[in-house]
């Protein structure tokens, strides 16, 4: 018994005869939709199928979006949860370009934005590596040239490495590019889309010149944070208020229909500066009890930089210095940052530290480690060898707090 | 008055009976409980949104043109899946087995997978946007006055969130309530009489009882009724008393039916062309009518409009097509109107209502009607009371509608349709396996009398009280107080006497979990029946259970102790056999055993 | 021009004579102490040395602990910042065992407590091996025999590491043991240590049969948090405050010297059941944009598992698929929790997640990554294979939260 | 009075003076200036640590004794640093080369490497309990007055969190200065003179001025005095004004003379065996003085003591010994006590007095004191009493005093030994490189008189108006001001004359960067002076500069517009070369130039 999704049939179940939409089928089982609306799951020879008529192609209420004289933004979709939907087939939820739909919840936003809508591509943002990067860039420095900001729709699991690598690639820009996911997919009633989307819609159309990020500010709907991407992680994996900027206050807020800035930003500038190489030779490494020097080489091999997450102030075991050297006299850049979730890597306070800086150890102060990864992939692809650590050092886009404060989150 | 063309006015009623489980949550590990009170609170926009055929479903789109803020009160009972701030967790084994267990004893016909659905609401009632439910088993049925009631499904569902309050342009939920589990049962239209639907609905809850995982709060129950006598069907929602049940037929019956006479008039006189609303404000500003001076000055506009041959029928003897119109309005937050059949009045003049009458050009059978609402409002109202006078005249009456505790009910949304549904896809099919299933069929009750007799053989207490324990879902207390206990019948008089006479004393009762403390402790200093008694009092009374438990006033007295008192009454003179139980309970609070004093008597 | 540290000297330098005292020797300058107590270094060639006499021996002063009718506790100390003094060679702190200096600030811990201090070890805690936790396991076991509870001190940088296998390692304790760090150096009038340890002292003597830590509640004195071993990560690299009970609240806070329990926790029992076994070869991956499956088969060479830190809900790169395959047919467990600082790993939501179960990946909960670490080190050590999906899914030492709240940290 | 022992009595001066630095803080980034209220507080205990050689200093333990709860107010110009909850950063370079130039303007022998020490504070003013300093120079001159006067040592060191409250049992500081460098100059004690002492202070501020980096703020200059003449050296900290430097000598000399005079009467009395404090509450609670009342309303309670052969120099002439015990106790928030050289008085009379004297056995030259305290206070008020006694006793007067605002000074604590200082380790000694000290030094000013000249000469202005701003530390922003504008001498008259008249018209002052802006927009529209001044003017009245810098009031007429201003009034009658500027000036409030009207009066 196959049919396709859809497929009206008359079915004798239990001694009853019923009417039912064929949706799927696992092993032995047919799910039926019911009229009442509810699926049912019934092994197959419990059934007989009395009569089967062809699905009726199903109408789409669409509402296009009106070009008006609004704002120009364009918006860029990737893919996400921001626009997933539901795949009837695996039933789970699947990537779709389909972002109308969030828009049309706001009429307002038709008359204040004139929004151009560019499918760049359509996956989950695991999925989402360096080389893509590079392309996505491209098209946003495309994009800026037609319009005054750019939205661009992320899968929120890797949008903060997404972003500071744009941050990076990008010294100077002509209009904010505002990156913008969902914790909760778009089919829900509840979904945190509609606002972030609200959100990044207003800050893309400020004087903002920085890559960032726009997600709730808190659980309830009310406020819209705009986090700088180069300070900026998802700290929860399914709370609407996952993303943070971390050790700062964010850029700006949006609520109420209004955008407040929070703290400095970089404005846009009347050019654009695209650096666009990328090295993808470039590993993270969790560092942990247990971890050998071994293990260490292993994952070194072949890479230009490794990243490593130490503890504390910036420190691994005593017992990994020679792989360390090792390492370094193989050319590789070896990178220091913190496991804790804030605060700064300092190599002078503890004698561990003081022996990885005299290795030749670089520190990567308060940086974030996963900006960390993309910043020494950015200079790795588009400088010299020997600037490497006075970069890593130089507070570039926003990376390195020079100052932290009591009272913000970390 | 003349009659409109009438149907078979057969009537056909269906229950939906609603029965939350004591089990824990459905998805999450929160119990069913709440036990302090608002940890917090947060506000969230709902957006209906389409279903898996690009619908969006009519209900929905209603609820969304309320455009409200819904706020949520954080309860010790919720964690963020209720917040809806994580994935539903696996479905809770306990509550599905119970759910199992229950259609078995209707004979309904289990499904081996459970498939869970969303099901679209966006009243705020659910922090999602949707209610989680799924059908466990179809058919069915229940044998009431010898006659057999059809079942269509039975499924599990989760709770709504709690209303707390509804103001104008902000509703306040708890989460306390959202995520208990549901057992939803569902009956054919088959049921003919008001009391055998208060049977059917007796009958279903009183076998669902025996599970002994049905909750015994207030609102633990609650019955739907379908309703039809050939103007459509009207599903009237959440009657959570019995009583109610006949009390709310015979109001819709009676709606239904004066109604439809009305509109019969209504037709006849030629029906109607849509009322259009006209700022009034300048011209009645100087009225003395406290409603339109506190509109005035609160910023609102006096809209006034002509409904074409309503007069005489807004409100008039059984007539109240007014209330009709009145209620749909209420559901954008806009608190009424005035019609010309309670004018002249609230303080509005008969020259006044003159004046309104020919600046809108009425004629007899029309009626006029005055509304004081903001002018952003305008079009909605306009639009609510065209829309309502349209399904009147249609005589499809059917929509779903809320009861009122006073037997009546209110217009809540049109009824829903199928599009409301769709899979979640947070859950996977759930397999029931063959051997949970046959164990689940075994255990279920068939029919309460068997129920009954089994309970009775098995912990040696009479009928009646079996009965009562049963019938109250209190089985699954009584047994394991019973079995703490050790003595079954001294535990059930403790239940059904003893415990709520001592809460009566002091207005106060008495935590279940604290019982269950208490008698186990007690317990196992092997003391009696009046040393837990004594304990219960104290506890009621305000004590701490370790400061009772440790207390000596409990502690029975032993036999040297007794035998004192019993040489000292000895001494003063007049002892016998008769009295001297009482003499000796008169020397002490403390819990005297009968028997020991006795055998000191009788061996000294 | 050497002498031993503290030789007085009679110095001639920039024309004047000087007494000064030695202190060390970097290359060609020489660091002295002057009579006002400030040190300068200078280059050698600028001085005259006219007189040295040798160094006087230091006289400290030293109260030595009493030994009273308090609740007999026992101090297993293993070194770290809460007992680290100057090391005037490296001019960086270093590991001391001496921690009297600590307890002699509250006299009143004297009258209540009875402490005996064992040494264990004096290194500083990235240096912390698994091998040491089998040790130091064995150590609170004994003492727990001598006292009513145990107080380790441990530096911070590893300290839930550690917390978290001694959580697993014991199964029922018989007193509290009560891990306590710092992030001031207690050589510091503003250090940490004093307060972390009064606090340490008291929730040593309640009824808590777990292993927690005992650390800050915030930046100021006046209260101590007391954190189950099993949920608290070191959050911040240099705040007092840094250690945190994720998505929870603290099992009880320290003030006012009253302790005050905030949630549940595990009593003592009568009997303690300690299975001290570790399994080494497991370790951790963090994915990130760029990891190639490479990358992830080599580092998982000779491991009996992996934790791998996935994005969001437990993701990784579809990429990465045929390796995770790969690595699981040569009999390596892989465990899935996420690299968002708190929340749940879910492989029901996303068709990436629905593969990774089906290939058999285990999902952590919301296990902290480091707790899964550990968790499987123990598990791997004490049961056999084919218990270890189910044990990892089972709560046994409060690792896995079933209930996360609005408003707790995360 | 006998004449005590006397040893030579020569004066010896040394002073330290310590000027912040405008750089920005020296082991964060956080700015020097602090621009909005408090953010946030903490509070903290601070404990004494024993230093490198094992020893607890004698200064630090006693500020322990005084167990006080440190509350710290977060300003916006501190981080995590100054909350010491992240180590210090690299060294502030700008800062560092300040102190480097002054050292090397006072000839003192810079170091090539700079080891930064933890000075142990424990009174709360440093968050870290410790202040970090380092000395960057030894040895060195300053001359006044032709004589030679010689320095130790030039250090650069963090300045202190300022004391915003100090209560009895909390003591608040705001962190907003804390982290500030400093350059602390200490000269030796070669200075014999209360005239020289300030004549020495002036100029080596003057000097230090030149670097165009120290801050302008009321207290960026503080001076220490370290004064003997016999009795042991005295250090007086924080004197905020030249001024009272020689104030404070005076009153130093004055007190350390009657001190050693009442000492000798004390001596020759037979001295002291110290005083034990007896609870005298319930003999005195029927007394009518309100202190003593007050005092037993508030829980405390009231102890007489004995103090043998102190009576009539307590209190009497120009003897003082009982404020030296009153500061004693202070240490203990103590409040003060009351003493037999004030008696009858504070409502206490002759009788009570006799009653008191004869219950403690009070013999002629005995004081009695009277002191209301809580019971656990008894034993370290009592001990305090004591210690003090005894260090008078001993006619050592060594310690350390703090600077009053009258010029008076009191007790603060002993001297602190070199046991205070240990290195700060998070902190990698600082080599210095021969090319940045080469540079350095051909940069410092050697003399006043000699940067006075190239001054002038650089900048072509009067050797008046360069000395003020030279002397005033403005340099800095002279130079930015005058480079901005174009013409120096126009600058120097704007920031002497014209701006502070502006000031003072509307009681305002106006910020730096405000005015930096201002002179760099009006100089990019090639507007003259009067513009700017009539911005200046425009902005401190309260407009926002963007608004000023648009606004056509500012804008110069230009040539077209006077020449129609200049037709209009020929037209008018009365016009002459002599007249003809004033009367354009009366024509309109824009700014006018001259040269251009003469030109079109001539040319026309």
């Amino acid at each position: 018994m196959d049919f396709a999704r859809g497929t009206k049939l008359t079915i004798k179940y239990n001694g009853n005869v019923m009417e039912v939409t064929y949706i799927s089928r696992d092993e032995d089982y047919l799910t039926v939709k019911l009229q009442n609306g509810y699926n049912i799951t019934i092994p197959e020879n419990k059934i007989d199928v009395l009569k089967s008529s062809e699905p009726q192609t199903v109408k789409k209420k669409r509402i296009t979006l009106k070009h008006g004289n609004g704002t120009p933004i364009s918006l860029i979709t990737t893919g996400g949860t921001i626009v997933s939907a539901i795949d009837y087939e695996t039933g789970a939820v699947h990537p779709s370009t389909d972002i109308r739909r969030i828009i049309d919840r706001y009429p307002y936003m038709e008359e204040k934005y004139t929004i151009a809508v560019r499918e760049f591509d359509n996956i989950l943002s695991e999925n989402m590596q360096p080389e893509m990067w590079i392309k996505l860039a491209g098209v946003v420095k495309e994009e800026l040239g037609k319009s005054h900001g750019v939205v661009v729709s992320h899968g929120t699991d890797t949008m903060s490495y997404t972003a500071s690598a744009l941050a990076f690639m990008f010294e100077s820009l002509t209009g904010p590019v505002i990156m913008v996911g969902s914790q909760r997919s778009s089919d829900r009633p509840s979904s945190d889309s509609f606002g972030n989307m609200e959100g990044a819609m207003a800050f893309s159309s400020t004087n903002v010149g920085e890559i960032c990020i726009s997600m709730h500010s808190g659980t309830s709907d009310n406020s819209i944070s705009l986090h700088r991407g180069t300070r900026t992680r998802k700290m929860h994996s399914t709370r609407r208020d996952a993303f943070r900027t971390v050790s700062g206050k964010p850029i700006a807020e949006f609520k109420n229909k209004n955008v407040d800035f929070l703290s400095e930003y970089k404005e846009k500038s009347d050019k654009i500066s695209l650096s666009d190489k990328i090295e993808e030779a470039v590993s993270m490494v969790y560092f942990h009890p247990g971890l050998s020097g071994q293990d260490l080489e292993k994952l070194s091999e072949g890479k230009r930089a490794i990243i490593i997450m130490g503890t504390g102030l910036g420190h691994i075991s005593q017992s990994l210095f020679p792989s360390v050297r090792k390492i370094m006299s193989m050319g590789t850049k070896v990178v220091m940052t913190t496991q804790c979730m804030a605060g700064r890597v300092n190599l002078n306070v503890y004698s561990t530290g003081r022996e990885l800086k005299k290795i030749g150890v670089v520190s990567a102060g308060n940086m974030l480690p996963e900006v960390a990864l993309t910043k020494a992939m950015y200079l790795l692809g588009n400088y010299p060898d020997e600037d490497f650590e006075s970069m890593m050092n130089m507070n570039m886009r926003g990376e390195i707090m020079e100052r932290e404060f009591l009272g913000d989150c970390y | 008055m003349i009659a409109i063309n009438t149907k078979d006015k057969k009537i056909k009623i269906g229950l939906e009976i609603h029965l939350q489980l004591s089990t824990g949550k459905l998805f999450c590990k929160c119990p069913d409980m709440n036990n302090s009170g608002i940890k917090g609170k947060f506000s969230r926009k709902l957006f209906p949104t389409e279903n898996e055929s690009g619908d969006v479903d009519v209900a929905a789109l209603q609820e969304e043109r309320k455009n409200v803020i819904y706020e949520y009160e954080v309860s010790d009972n919720s964690c963020l899946v209720e917040a809806d701030e994580e994935p539903p967790h696996e479905i809770n084994a306990d509550a599905l087995d119970t759910a199992l267990q229950i259609a078995f004893s209707f004979n309904s016909e289990v499904l081996n997978a459970v498939s869970v659905m969303r099901k679209v609401v966006v009243d705020g009632s659910n922090t999602s946007g949707f209610q989680r439910t799924a059908v466990v088993s179809t058919g069915g049925y229940v044998t009431v006055n010898e006659k057999k009631v059809g079942l269509t499904t039975i499924c599990i569902e989760e709770d709504s969130a709690r209303r707390v309050e509804s103001g104008n342009d902000h509703t306040v939920f708890s989460l306390d309530r959202l995520g208990i589990p549901l057992v939803e049962i569902s009956t054919a239209p088959d049921i003919e009489t008001f009391q055998e639907a208060v049977d059917v609905a007796r009958e279903i809850g009183m076998r669902a009882m025996l599970t002994g995982n049905i909750r015994r709060d207030s609102d633990a129950i609650r019955q739907d009724v379908n309703f039809s006598m050939g103007y459509g069907r009207v599903e009237i929602k959440g009657i959570s008393k019995l009583s109610l049940i006949s009390e709310a037929l015979i109001a819709e019956e009676n709606r239904q039916k004066f109604l439809s006479e009305a509109i019969g008039i209504f037709l006849e006189r030629g029906g109607f062309d849509g009322t259009v609303l006209i700022d009034y404000t300048e011209k009645i500003a100087k009225s003395e009518s406290k409603i339109i001076q506190k509109g005035i000055a609160a910023g609102n506009r006096i809209f006034a409009g002509k409904l074409e041959n309503l007069g005489g029928i807004l409100k008039s003897g059984n007539y109240r097509i007014g209330k009709e119109l009145a209620d749909a309005l209420k559901l954008f937050s806009i608190g009424g109107f005035i019609h010309s059949d309670e004018l002249p009045g609230y303080g509005i003049t008969q020259d006044e209502v003159n004046e309104i009458k020919k600046f809108l050009k009425s004629r007899e059978n029309d009626a006029i009607i005055l509304i004081s609402i903001p002018e952003s409002k305008k079009d909605i109202a306009q639009d609510a009371i065209n829309k309502r006078v349209e399904k009147l005249l249609s005589l499809d009456f059917s929509e779903t509608r809320a009861a009122n505790e006073d037997g009546t009910s209110r217009f809540l949304r049109p009824i829903s349709g199928s599009g409301r549904m769709y899979p979640e896809t947070d859950i996977p099919t759930i397999k029931i396996k063959n051997s949970r299933m046959v164990e689940l069929n075994s255990a279920a009750p068939k029919s309460f009398d068997q129920a009954l007799s089994s309970f009775t053989d098995e912990w040696e207490i009479s009928r009646q009280e079996a009965e009562i324990i049963l019938a109250t879902g209190r089985k699954k207390e009584f047994i394991e107080l019973a079995k703490l206990w050790g003595k079954p019948r001294e535990m059930s008089r403790m239940i059904l006497q003893s415990i709520p006479e001592i809460e009566r004393k002091y207005r106060k009762k008495l935590e279940y979990g604290d019982l269950k403390t208490l008698v186990e402790k007690i317990a196992t200093k092997n003391y009696g029946r009046i040393s837990l008694e004594m304990a219960i009092d104290q506890c009621i009374s305000g004590k701490s259970i370790e400061e009772v438990v440790i207390s000596d006033d409990i502690r029975p007295l032993d036999r040297n102790e007794l035998k004192i008192i019993v040489e000292r009454i000895r001494k003063s003179g007049d002892i016998r056999k008769e009295n001297i139980i009482a003499k000796v309970k008169n020397e002490t609070n403390r819990p005297v055993d009968p028997k020991i004093v006795m055998e000191i008597y009788q061996n000294s």
